[in-house]
């Protein structure tokens, strides 16, 4: 299998059905695979159950402005040092949005579960001090570990159908280096049904490092500069002033769907 | 003596409470924490090791807004944020994790979900992320730019990282110190030993004890010395400000 | 916290108490501490488990022809295309050695889980058709999936008491690089209580890559060529004529005995 | 037609069974199998994948005896090892599975483990290491140097990797296609679709039906076609042969 090099809108058109749970890469500002990401909103493409990287920011509230995301499941949304996600913030705020509470370390080993065909994975000891397991009852069981006889907190596997990461860039047959921290990307990638891969250019030999071999990669879009406003590492630092327009426009219902409109 | 900005006596407050040899760990925004390190290791602390959460970068000297910033990939050594998180759970490597929150309470519990009704909140925040893994830590250190009765409450609405437990029998993981300090602008509070409810340690200069009782949002108790903060030297703010410059 | 830099034989003496689990990297014959190893040899102190990588061999045969090895936690311990371990197999044969019996996939998770203090894992489905988990029934259990209320396999978290494994190179501030493919060897230093990381050389500063910082490691020992016969990757291959001496001199009790005294 | 040798005819037959597109995983001691995926991949399957397990390395033109010799560090692209144990329990990335022992069964079920009794073993193995992924990839290919009655037996005495279902009512985590070729030095074996026993396929040149039925530790039963194996051409052999220096 090599993957198919397409643009972002044909890679949405033919992988992401709507209604579907859809990975998005990509942690706090840094690595967002915006090019992808504004074509599903283009399109209006409902997602059924939007998974994010332990943090995110504008790859998660852009769909959530567009009223495409049914459930989200993150434990982090939102802009760090610029401020909270507006459109999460409103929607959460309105009861708009079913939110999937969870943390960073059990979504993170519901990842590993996901890659790895582990039907479900107890979380380390902490979380059920918190009021998180009682906010998603069904994410969050318990079941008894049988070395000690004490039930533990539990989750299940998740694995998106689609998963869609950024990286740095991809030879002609499809492998691709991620060409900074992969984050929590590597584990979203492999635990994705299908793979999309974002990159900034295609070379003829990728750079040593962290890479992903063709085999697991269902298509990759060519977007140079479509991370921004996030980062991509080595090539441009996050556009703080476009993350603060989107802030800013998303503060009202309005701004948001001008934003959204003129990205048409 | 300098003049001095609430933002710097905050962070000096915190690089005092940093032990040599500690391991040290933070999420998103660190500016705070990542300042207090640097001047930390540069002072008191030389063996301290400091690990910025997203990236993972362990003693970076670059000064990013964010946490995954691409100029922390020039530090020495970095650990996947995979690998972070195992060692976050792990529950016995590191010593303190750096926490705040839209509401701190009395007891050191930290919520960052949501204030007021989770199902329909007044004030959505961005969620737990990694303060569920407070009590996997020996310590925590808290701290926040808003002392006021808003942010520090009797109860928090919402526990995503725990504090101290609220009765005698409430059982932790691991035996951990739990919070120890949390550093405001005006002041350094701890807790009581016995009932674990936070108190006064320290008011910082130009504040006043009777100041912090009215910014704070449950009784701080009574009985037991308040000190006065000392405050920053003139090393400290040299350094910090080439650090944060 | 910093790491001490410390002989293989002081390494062994302050931090590898008998009757302790030791976990020892290197995938088959490549990057085995075998410096530390015959240190532990030449300390004849017992090792109440030793856990292995997914496949290993003269790192777990030695010390089991030494008569150290009360338990062993390994899914493969041979040497690939030069053949069976003699002494393992050895002890094997006359029920000398307490050998619990697992699989790569289990084994890789319940390292993971114990770096990441999860009390116990699931295994992926597979296991559950094979002898495996009847062989060693206290390692491999089965708790009810809360998801789905089908009992699975489960693992208990794996936390040897000490690890050890071989890297290329240190910093004088103790920070090392890996230089290799990491295998499993993260996964073992990170589940390790304590960890000693045996390296060729020290350096200024340490080749970027894979690397681990100083505070997770209590020991460095600097052993250059300490990998021997196994290949230290970029400065040495595995040297087949010593893995082939150490298989024909372990054929007999005498000839492995013969083997270890000439280590003094 | 050139002089080849058993080892070459098994690969060659091994290679053919790869299909165009196929993502194939192997473990220790690669040779045979790298060989074989080489050589499909350059003639009749340019889209394969192959993983040598251990280093992960993927499509690597090296050709070590070792699974994570250092000389494998020159593929393109590598999965670390942890993340081929996570693919090779997913159940749906991974097409061919290239497996061993030293018994394989009449339904294809593989010891790696041990011969006798598991608690006092006449012979012991290894162990089981990825076998018991077995069934989580799509389909696998079994392969052995050594077809004699003490290597393919009725059943084994320990299953490492599991082969097709005994029972009628044998469930199986996922909809996979087990066992789909056993290549030896003397012919190469398919199953029957309703018993799941293994049964001839093809006999290599330069040996009998009966030779191969006296070779095997079990009836491969009757009625049923078997053909002659086509013997390497000569650009299969010199394909080989370079491939093999």
């Amino acid at each position: 299998m090599t993957p198919r090099f397409l643009s972002a809108s044909e890679a949405v058109a033919e992988l992401i059905e709507p209604g579907l749970s859809l990975g998005v890469g990509g942690m706090h500002s840094t690595a967002a695979p915006m090019a992808v990401v504004e074509a599903v909103v283009r399109s209006r493409i409902e997602i059924g159950m939007l998974v994010t990287s332990p943090s995110t920011s504008i790859q998660a509230d852009l769909p959530i402005a567009a009223g495409l995301v049914r459930q989200i499941l993150s434990p982090y949304v939102g802009f760090e040092h610029l401020g909270l996600a507006p459109a999460f913030r409103r929607a959460a705020e309105a009861g708009e949005l079913e939110i999937l509470e969870c943390d960073e370390g059990s979504m993170t080993h519901a990842l590993y579960a996901g890659a790895g065909g582990l039907p479900f994975i107890p979380c380390p000891p902490g979380v059920e001090l918190t009021d998180v397991p009682g906010a998603n009852p069904a994410y969050y069981r318990r079941t008894v570990d049988p070395f000690d006889g004490i039930e533990k907190v539990v989750v299940p596997a998740v694995r998106p159908d689609v998963s869609v990461i950024a990286c740095l860039e991809a030879d002609h047959d499809g492998n691709v280096a991620f060409g900074r921290f992969p984050f929590t990307d590597r584990l979203l990638a492999l635990a994705g049904r299908k793979l999309i891969v974002q990159v900034e250019r295609v070379v003829d030999r990728i750079t040593p490092g962290e890479s992903l071999p063709a085999f697991l990669i269902a298509a990759i879009v060519v977007a140079p500069g479509g991370c921004r406003p996030t980062a991509s590492p080595g090539l441009y630092p996050a556009d703080e002033d476009g993350l603060r327009a989107w802030i800013r426009a998303a503060r009202t219902p309005e701004g948001a769907a001008a934003y959204i409109e003129a990205l048409s | 003596m300098s003049d001095y900005s609430p933002t710097e006596m905050l962070v000096v407050a915190m690089s005092r409470a940093f032990r040599d040899g500690e391991v040290i760990v933070m999420g998103a925004v660190p500016a705070v924490p990542l300042a207090a390190c640097r001047l930390a290791k540069a002072l008191h602390a030389p063996g301290l090791t400091y690990i910025v959460g997203g990236s993972g970068t362990v003693n970076p000297t670059a000064f990013p807004s964010s946490s995954c910033d691409p100029s922390l990939a020039t530090g020495v050594v970095a650990l996947p944020l995979t690998d972070v998180v195992l060692l976050e759970g792990r529950g016995d490597i590191l010593d303190v994790f750096c926490a705040g929150g839209l509401q701190i309470d009395a007891h050191g519990n930290c919520n960052l979900t949501a204030v007021g009704d989770w199902a329909r909140p007044d004030l959505r925040g961005p969620g737990s992320v990694g303060l569920p893994f407070l009590p996997a830590t020996r310590r925590s250190v808290i701290y926040t730019a808003t002392h006021n009765p808003k942010t520090l409450v009797e109860r928090v609405d919402f526990v995503s990282g725990p504090g101290h437990p609220r009765e005698a029998g409430d059982r932790r993981p691991y035996q951990q110190e739990g919070p120890s300090l949390v550093v405001t602008p005006m002041a350094n509070l701890g807790f009581d030993p016995e009932s674990h409810r936070m108190r006064l340690q320290s008011v910082h200069p130009g504040h006043t004890e009777p100041e912090v009782r009215d910014a704070t949002g449950f009784d701080l108790g009574s009985g037991y010395p308040v000190a006065a903060t000392t405050p920053p030297s003139d090393r400290e703010l040299n350094l910090l400000r080439e650090i944060m410059a």
